[in-house]
């Protein structure tokens, strides 16, 4: 039983990660209709940049993560810029094809620069798990569980009050009509992008600090998939929901395979299983708003 | 998308008959007739008359079909564009995002070897049910999009295609688990195609006969309802459309496609395992399709062969750069197994900031320009 | 002949490129070498060397090519793959020397009736996975006695899904129950880095002493740390592609240590043979002043093809089945020039398992610092049951 | 009226959105061959009457009657195959489609080949089949004269002829009952006597009974047979024409003529 | 019957013409790169007027106003030839945003409201471009839903709403934004009687009270040239005449074919010959 609570805990501490990366997605996707598979790069990117702040320049932590953000937004408004802007108009199907080619790209930058291997975090705080009621958590990833909150309020907020959160999700409604509100929706673009790789960098930071730095990250960008879509791509809430899901079925799916079934490989199968499944039944997801039907 | 129709003046049509055939035009109806004769007549003559190849003068003819690698490339060609002409179906006609195609690829693949293997089915009959097969497989996992709607069927294929491919490694009666297994030549009436010559005429045969199939479907009743369900499947369905029939029926009819395109490439390479059906082989099929143009048949060829092409132009071009001088530092030498994936990232980016519409799109105005030259107006 | 065709199989990009990148360079630097210094007895070796990624159908592809090319021999890399081509390479009678060290390689004749399929024409320089899982077994149940642990140890196999991983599961776990141990349900853990917490829950849960790790590199350091985070005090024991010095460094500062098997001297040791292998190096890249096992590994791989190469080419030309032959011809044999680098080896056309012997390491982080130390070397016996298997 | 010569029979039809109650209890009948207009003020349900009928939406309660068959719980495509078509108030032609084959769709139910024969063109007769249909959709072409954007993109028309195309796309599904979604809105006088005349050809040529949601009263009062009112989702008043012009009820609820009768003395009509 | 908030300048309309606020001078635009479809058109708008544009289908009166709104753009049509003068300066091909920015607000043909959000949400999107603060913006969407009483009942998402519905949102997101110029495509349509005579006493009123130009495309002419002080027609991309409200209302042509004889004695739609007349100026 002490086994089933460790997972447990996990799955919640990995979930809110996956949370956290999925909402991303869906500040993307509300504000550009956008399904950005490059999403799993910036976790690799902000990871790699902030280790190797760290490793060449020994300054101390909060700053070289700062920077890294800093960084990272940078890059955003780069990439919106120079690949995203060109394709304002065209039809999304294409635009979701250059981020895949993006991801392409960056990947392989990536490990050419940086390689494959894992390398180990430069200590941050104590790595050594904290002992809670014989259930082990390490401080890292309670840190980024407060984080993770923390950021969920705030798009919540963003979207549901805020003037750009409307400019946002009119952009993603119809750039046409947008335009014809006086929304720039080359702006729009680039907020949602920068934003999207800052927080993106921040889970690739935590993760990379508990499980070194390596090419796998970019792995959680395809993890975070069935988060967003048990969710409801539309929805924050759902992000996060979707998360916690799928980091907890993760690890319940490793405690049936590894205590009783022994069908090997669960752990990676079963969100997708689940996944369908949901779709099935709620065809929008837990939170997605349907679509509107109406002639 | 749009396929505004470019005619000469002068190229009138006096019956419906002329203005629904395939080719807008008489010309390019017999250009492609053409080409394509001679292609078999070129890779026929050496067959029959062996050696010929090697003639000096005369054999440089035939070199394209005779150097390895070409061939292998345009026999990729075919057992892709077969696949991707499918994806197209479901994705650019009926506008479903299909992300799990390289599954019923690999199922295509699979399960010839399988048929032919365990119940001595002869190859040809085993691609054929092989399609099949894959076409059942593909109803089944299509049958969400009966309530699963854009972005969300996207994912869900998705998820289908980690499922199949987690099922390749568990079903070892059928696949070979993750060792894979042996896939044998195709024979047909005694004759082998175990040379790639042969090989490749009898794919192209195929390719040819599935394309002209396609082109048909798409200018006749259940073509046009795909197109529908695309465009506005609301009124669509107010026209007398079945919806979810025909959102399930394209799922079938690609994954039809993939199975024979899988196939194709099982008995091509000998061997089938899963790690030929990734994830990463789906989008490159749905960059394929993008790429070449959605909702045009012959994208699906065009894209493809562009696909096949642009890692081996980007080989070349790293070799270039690794023979320079400044290639020689080890930070570059290390780096090239990556510059070739990076270029081809890149060169994705790039066609697709300057021809979001698709290379069919472009075909088409190049054509126009050369038809109405001078006179275009 | 003026020069013989060989293929070669890399991984830089794939899954194993973690070791793949010392390996596939290390044969063909020598190979240059080997050109470098009259070839084999005047025949220069035109090889191929391509980055196949670790993926089956691409290594297919490139053999599909490389045999319309008249190759005489190849050099490969995965099990994936050269288990896959084992039919190919008896067909077309082309000897391919593997890093694959996987034992369904080692019997040519399917004089074991257990094998699956006969592999005339695979060879490659080391023990097999089967055998270099045994010797760990052995040096566990030792290594348990001596502890002086009561009760009966647990072993598990961890490893992706994979025919790489799986090659030893079955053999090995037999073995394992044959010396007493209690044998658990094998844990998957991907061959791709990532985070394993769940599988260690697993492995503390069901009290697993000795774990053998049939991945490697990346996967090896994800598994470590994911462990000590989870604390599970379990033994892990990675194959001779698992542990190195590279591994190591990049688990870090760690209270744990991994034992691995080598078959071949390290960098750091004074072989006479060792002359060669920095002569290749330095003809390479006169910069490193480091090179894994994996690296020399390689080296010895590719003298043993260039010496059967140089027999065939007195026996009647340089062609595969010559060529196979020459792995023959001499018993226990080192190339010459890698005296005391190569472990002696035997081929003979009943049996491809080169050899028995088995070094088995431990490697050590102490605050960075890396100690590598030999805590054992077992020769097994050569069982007719284990051949091929 | 009598059963048998009403083609059309609402009974009772109620639609709720959770809170929104577009229509209560709604009761009326055509006649084949009649010309009837639906009017009334914004969201009224009016469209919303229609989507009950096409099968967009399904009523909460109370029946749709097409032809004397209960028709309420079949799916909007069975009833297309009953000989109900219709046109829509937000344009919903097929954009990336040609006019052609916008209009080819309409035959869809009348098209017998599938996707085996069809793809085999030559072989299955499916050549012969779609060019017969060919030459009926280019009789409808012809008869709406938008013959000059046979070949245009359907997306890229303006509104008036995007109106024409959908009602060419209605007709092609030769249907016994047409319905069409304020036919005339974006079109100036010229334009919708065209429309008007379309329609009343329609009606009297081809035999098609239609239902006509309208704003323009100059058109509905001349061309239409009946006319009922809905007002807030009830049915406020049903008769000629002539009659709704003068009913009160109707002026202050739609027409705002000036002056205000005072209520109830206006149920006779309904 | 609005409370005339923000009391601005309090101009009769029927002043003067006075100095245009926009003229767009003898344009042409191109869709596609190969569409031309506006050949050589030029219009004057006088500040604080209203002008109607009139014509037949296809006429080319929404790509005038995309034209001038620069939403052109996003259906890939541009401004080959001519010019485009907002208060003296030339905004043809200039970014949509940007012109509205300027002061430029274009209500667009079949509604176009935002569908996935709510009234209240579609309103202050309107009013996204506009810097005098909060409280400002609250009175105005006030003042909307008083205009519309209709809305304030609608909770529920836009794109549920009846198409008259959705076009009075339309005109009220248009309002939001205080534009100096409002341009409406075609704003009676789909719309009720008794409500098209609410919408032009609205329009008239923005005029009179916000002093708001308007540039007005109607197919209702007669509605229409009630309510401008000058008048173009369009056909076939060209303006083919044009003139001050009563010259135009005089004109039998127009009465002919956009008028309809006007009043009582015109002709029904019953008995319509199925022959066409259609007479083409030049
Ligand atoms: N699918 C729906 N969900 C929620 N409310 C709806 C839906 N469809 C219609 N409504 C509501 O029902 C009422 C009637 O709408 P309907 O479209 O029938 O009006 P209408 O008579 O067509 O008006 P108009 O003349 O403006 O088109 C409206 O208030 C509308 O908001
Ligand atoms: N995006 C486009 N691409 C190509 N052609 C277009 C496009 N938009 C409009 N057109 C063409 O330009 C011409 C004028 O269209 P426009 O919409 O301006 O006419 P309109 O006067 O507004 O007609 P209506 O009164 O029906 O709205 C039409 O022939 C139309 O086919
Ligand atoms: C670990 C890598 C060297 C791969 C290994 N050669 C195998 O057997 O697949
Ligand atoms: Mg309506
Ligand atoms: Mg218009």
């Amino acid at each position: 039983m002490d086994l089933f609570f460790q997972l447990l805990i996990n799955g919640i501490i990995v979930g809110t990660l996956y949370g956290v990366v999925a909402m991303c997605f869906v500040l993307i996707y509300k504000s550009t209709q956008v399904v950005n598979f490059a999403q799993g790069e910036f976790l690799l990117i902000g990871a790699w940049i902030c280790w190797y702040i760290l490793v060449q320049f020994q300054i101390p932590f909060v700053f070289g993560f700062l920077l890294t953000l800093a960084f990272m937004a940078g890059l955003g408004i780069f990439i919106q810029m120079v690949v995203l802007r060109p394709m304002i108009g065209e039809p999304i199907i294409s635009v979701i094809m250059v981020t895949i080619g993006l991801s392409i790209f960056t990947r392989a930058l990536a490990n050419w620069l940086f390689g494959q291997n894992a390398v180990g975090f430069p200590e941050v705080f104590s790595m050594k798990a904290v002992n809670i009621g014989g259930l082990y958590v390490q401080p890292a990833y309670l840190m980024s569980f407060v984080i993770s909150l923390i950021i969920m309020a705030g798009f919540f907020y963003f979207f549901k009050y805020s003037r750009y959160g409307l400019a946002m999700r009119a952009t993603a409604f119809n750039q046409q009509v947008a335009q014809s509100l006086g929304i720039s929706v080359k702006h729009v673009f680039a907020m949602a992008w920068a934003i999207s790789a800052m927080v993106s960098a921040l889970a690739g930071v935590v993760v990379g600090m508990v499980n070194g730095v390596s090419s796998a990250l970019s792995f959680i960008g395809i993890k975070v998939f069935p988060a967003v879509i048990l969710g409801g791509l539309d929805s924050i809430v759902g992000a996060v929901v979707g998360g916690l899901i799928v980091g907890v079925l993760e690890n319940m799916a490793e405690y049936v395979d590894g205590q009783f079934l022994h069908w090997g490989n669960m752990l990676t199968i079963a969100p997708f299983w689940v996944l369908i499944i949901i779709l099935v039944v709620k065809p929008y997801g837990l939170f997605g708003t349907k679509d509107i039907e109406r002639v | 998308m749009a396929t505004m129709s470019l005619r000469p003046c002068g190229d009138f049509r006096t019956t419906y008959r002329q203005d629904t055939a395939i080719f807008d035009t008489r010309n390019s109806r017999w250009a492609m007739i053409l080409f394509l004769a001679a292609v078999y007549v070129l890779v026929l003559i050496p067959i029959l008359a062996p050696g010929i190849e090697e003639t000096p003068v005369l054999g440089s003819l035939f070199w394209p079909f005779y150097n390895a690698q070409y061939l292998s490339l345009a026999i990729q060609v075919c057992y892709w564009g077969i696949a991707a002409l499918g994806l197209n179906i479901l994705v650019g006609f009926t506008g479903q995002i299909s992300l799990g195609h390289a599954a019923f690829f690999g199922i295509g693949a699979f399960a010839s070897a399988y048929l032919n293997n365990t119940y001595g089915i002869p190859v040809v009959v085993s691609i054929l049910l092989a399609g099949i097969v894959t076409a059942i497989v593909g109803l089944f996992f299509g049958s969400p999009a009966a309530r699963i709607k854009g972005l969300y069927l996207a994912i869900a294929t998705l998820a289908a295609q980690f499922i199949i491919e987690d099922l390749f490694i568990r079903l070892e009666w059928f696949t070979g688990g993750s060792s894979g297994s042996l896939a044998n030549p195709i024979a047909l009436f005694g004759v082998t195609f175990d040379t790639d010559q042969k090989f490749f005429l009898f794919a192209l045969t195929l390719t040819i006969i599935l394309y002209v199939l396609a082109a048909n479907l798409m200018r006749t009743r259940d073509g046009r309802a795909f197109v529908a369900v695309r465009d506005h499947y609301l009124s669509a369905e107010v026209m007398g459309i079945n919806l979810t029939k025909y959102r399930i029926l394209s799922f079938g009819i690609s994954a039809f496609y993939a199975g024979i395109g899988g196939a194709l490439y099982g008995h091509y390479l000998g061997f089938v395992s899963a790690e030929g059906f990734t994830i990463l082989l789906s989008i490159q099929f749905l960059g394929i399709i993008i790429i070449g143009g959605l909702g045009s048949v012959m994208g699906a060829m065009l894209g493809t062969i562009f696909m096949v092409l642009l890692p081996v132009v980007m080989a070349g071009g790293v070799d270039v750069i690794a023979a320079t001088e400044w290639g020689n530092t080890p930070m570059i030498t290390n780096g090239l197994a990556f510059f070739k994936e990076m270029a081809i990232g890149a060169a994705i980016i790039l066609f697709l900031i300057f021809e979001p519409d698709g290379l069919a799109h472009r075909w088409r105005l190049i054509k126009a320009y050369w038809k109405l030259y001078p006179f275009s107006y | 002949q003026e020069s013989v065709f060989v293929g070669h199989l890399m991984d830089i990009t794939g899954a194993t490129g973690f070791v793949g990148k010392f390996y596939g360079p290390a044969v063909r630097d020598a190979v240059t070498y080997i050109n470098a210094n009259g070839g084999v007895d005047g025949t220069m070796i035109d090889m191929d060397s391509v980055d196949y990624a670790y993926e089956i159908p691409r290594a297919i592809q490139f053999y599909k090519k490389w045999t319309q090319q008249d190759m005489v021999a190849m050099q490969g890399w995965g099990t994936g793959d050269t288990e896959a081509l084992i039919s190919f390479v008896a067909k077309d009678e082309i000897p391919v020397w593997s890093a694959s060290y996987s034992g369904h390689l080692t019997d040519p004749t399917g004089k074991n009736p257990d094998t699956k399929k006969p592999a005339p024409y695979n060879f490659f320089y080391g023990p097999s996975y089967s055998d270099g899982c045994r010797a760990l077994a052995q040096w566990a149940m030792e290594d348990w006695e001596a502890k002086g642990g009561e009760g009966t140890p647990k072993f598990v196999h961890t490893g992706d899904n994979h025919p790489y991983p799986n090659a030893p599961k079955e053999a090995c776990a037999a073995y394992a129950e044959e010396l007493g141990f209690e044998v658990l349900n094998p844990v998957v853990v991907s061959l791709k880095p990532g985070d394993f917490k769940a599988q260690c829950l697993t492995i503390k849960e069901n009290g697993a002493n000795y774990a053998y790790i049939g991945n490697l590199g990346p996967s090896v350091v994800s598994l470590f740390k994911s462990c000590d985070t989870v604390g599970t005090d379990v033994q892990f024991m990675a194959n001779i592609w698992g542990g190195d010095h590279k591994t190591m460094e990049a688990i870090g500062d760690t209270d744990r240590n991994l034992i691995f098997v080598a078959a071949n001297a390290f960098w750091g040791s004074d072989a006479p043979g060792m002359e060669t292998v920095r002569a290749i190096s330095e003809m390479a890249d006169p910069d490193v002043d480091f090179r894994t096992h994996h690296y020399i590994r390689g080296i010895c791989t590719a003298y043993y093809m260039k010496e059967a190469m140089a027999w065939a080419k007195a026996n009647g030309g340089i062609t595969g089945p010559n060529i196979k032959q020459g792995m023959y011809a001499r018993e226990d044999w080192v190339p010459e020039g890698l005296e005391g680098v190569c472990i002696p080896s035997t081929w003979t056309a009943e049996d491809h398992r080169g050899t028995m012997t088995v070094n088995v390491y431990r490697g050590t982080n102490v605050e960075g610092d890396i100690g590598i130390e030999r805590v054992a070397q077992t020769t097994l016996p050569r069982r007719d049951d284990w051949l091929g298997w | 009226m009598s059963e048998e010569t009403a083609i059309l029979e609402v009974r009772g039809v109620s639609l709720q959105f959770g809170g929104v109650r577009a229509l209560s209890d709604v009761t009326f009948s055509v006649a084949r061959g009649d010309l009837f207009a639906i009017i009334g003020p914004n969201g009224a349900g009016k469209t919303s009457m229609m989507n009950c009928i096409s099968g967009r939406y399904t009523p909460t309660s109370g029946r749709v009657v097409f032809k004397g068959r209960d028709v309420t719980g079949l799916k909007p495509n069975q009833r297309a195959e009953l000989g109900i078509g219709r046109t829509f108030q937000n344009l919903a032609l097929f954009g990336h489609m040609s006019v052609l084959d916008n209009i080819m769709v309409g035959r869809h139910h009348l098209v017998k080949n599938n996707f085996l024969n069809g793809a085999l063109y030559w072989l299955g007769g499916a050549q012969k089949e779609e060019l017969d249909h060919r030459r009926a959709v280019e009789d409808i072409i012809d008869f709406l004269e938008i013959t000059h954007i046979r070949k245009a993109m359907a997306g890229t028309l303006s509104y008036g002829l995007r109106k024409r195309v959908e009602l060419a796309r209605a007709i092609a599904l030769r249907p016994d009952l047409i319905l069409l979604d304020e036919p005339m809105a974006g079109m100036n006088l010229e334009e919708k006597e065209d429309m008007a005349r379309f329609i009343i050809d329609l009606n009297e040529e081809w035999g098609i009974t239609v239902i006509m949601i309208e704003h323009d009263m100059g058109v509905v009062m001349d061309i239409s047979h009946r006319v009922a009112v809905l007002d807030f989702g009830q049915k406020i008043a049903e008769g000629l024409p002539a009659e709704i012009m003068s009913n009160p009820r109707v002026k202050t609820a739609y027409l705002g003529e000036d002056d205000d009768t005072p209520a109830g003395t206006d149920e006779e009509v309904a | 019957m609005a409370p005339a908030a923000a009391a601005t300048a309090e101009s009769p309309s029927a002043a003067p013409a006075r100095e245009p606020i926009l003229s767009v001078n003898n344009i042409e635009v191109v869709y596609d790169d190969v569409i031309l479809v506006l050949r050589g058109v030029s219009l004057d708008v006088p500040e604080g007027e209203v002008v109607t544009l009139l014509g037949p289908n296809g006429a080319g009166k929404t790509t005038t106003l995309k034209a001038i709104s620069g939403l052109l753009r996003t259906e890939n049509g541009e401004v080959t030839r001519g010019e485009v003068r907002f208060m003296g300066e030339n905004i043809a091909n200039m970014a949509p945003e940007q012109i509205v920015r300027k002061g430029i607000f274009q209500v667009m043909e079949g509604r176009r409201i935002v569908e996935d959000m709510t009234v209240v949400e579609n309103l202050r999107l309107g009013a996204y471009t506009r810097k005098d603060g909060a409280s400002a913006v609250k009175r105005d969407l006030e003042m909307v839903l008083d205009y519309f009483p209709r809305l304030r009942e609608r909770t529920g998402l836009a794109g549920y709403l009846s198409g008259g519905e959705q076009q009075m949102l339309a005109i009220g997101r248009a309002m939001m934004a205080r534009p100096k110029l409002i341009l409406l495509d075609e704003p009676s349509m789909g719309l009720a009687p008794l409500l098209v005579k609410e919408v032009f006493n609205i329009i008239r009123q923005l005029n009179r009270e916000l002093n708001m130009t308007t540039l007005l495309v109607e197919q209702n002419a007669k509605m229409a040239l009630g309510a401008a002080s000058y008048g173009y027609i369009m056909e076939s991309g060209k303006i083919v005449m044009d003139g001050a409200q009563q010259d135009l209302l005089d004109n039998e042509d127009v009465k002919e074919f956009y008028l309809g004889g006007g009043g009582e004695h015109r002709k029904s739609f019953k008995n319509l010959k199925s022959y066409k007349r259609r007479k083409r100026w030049l």
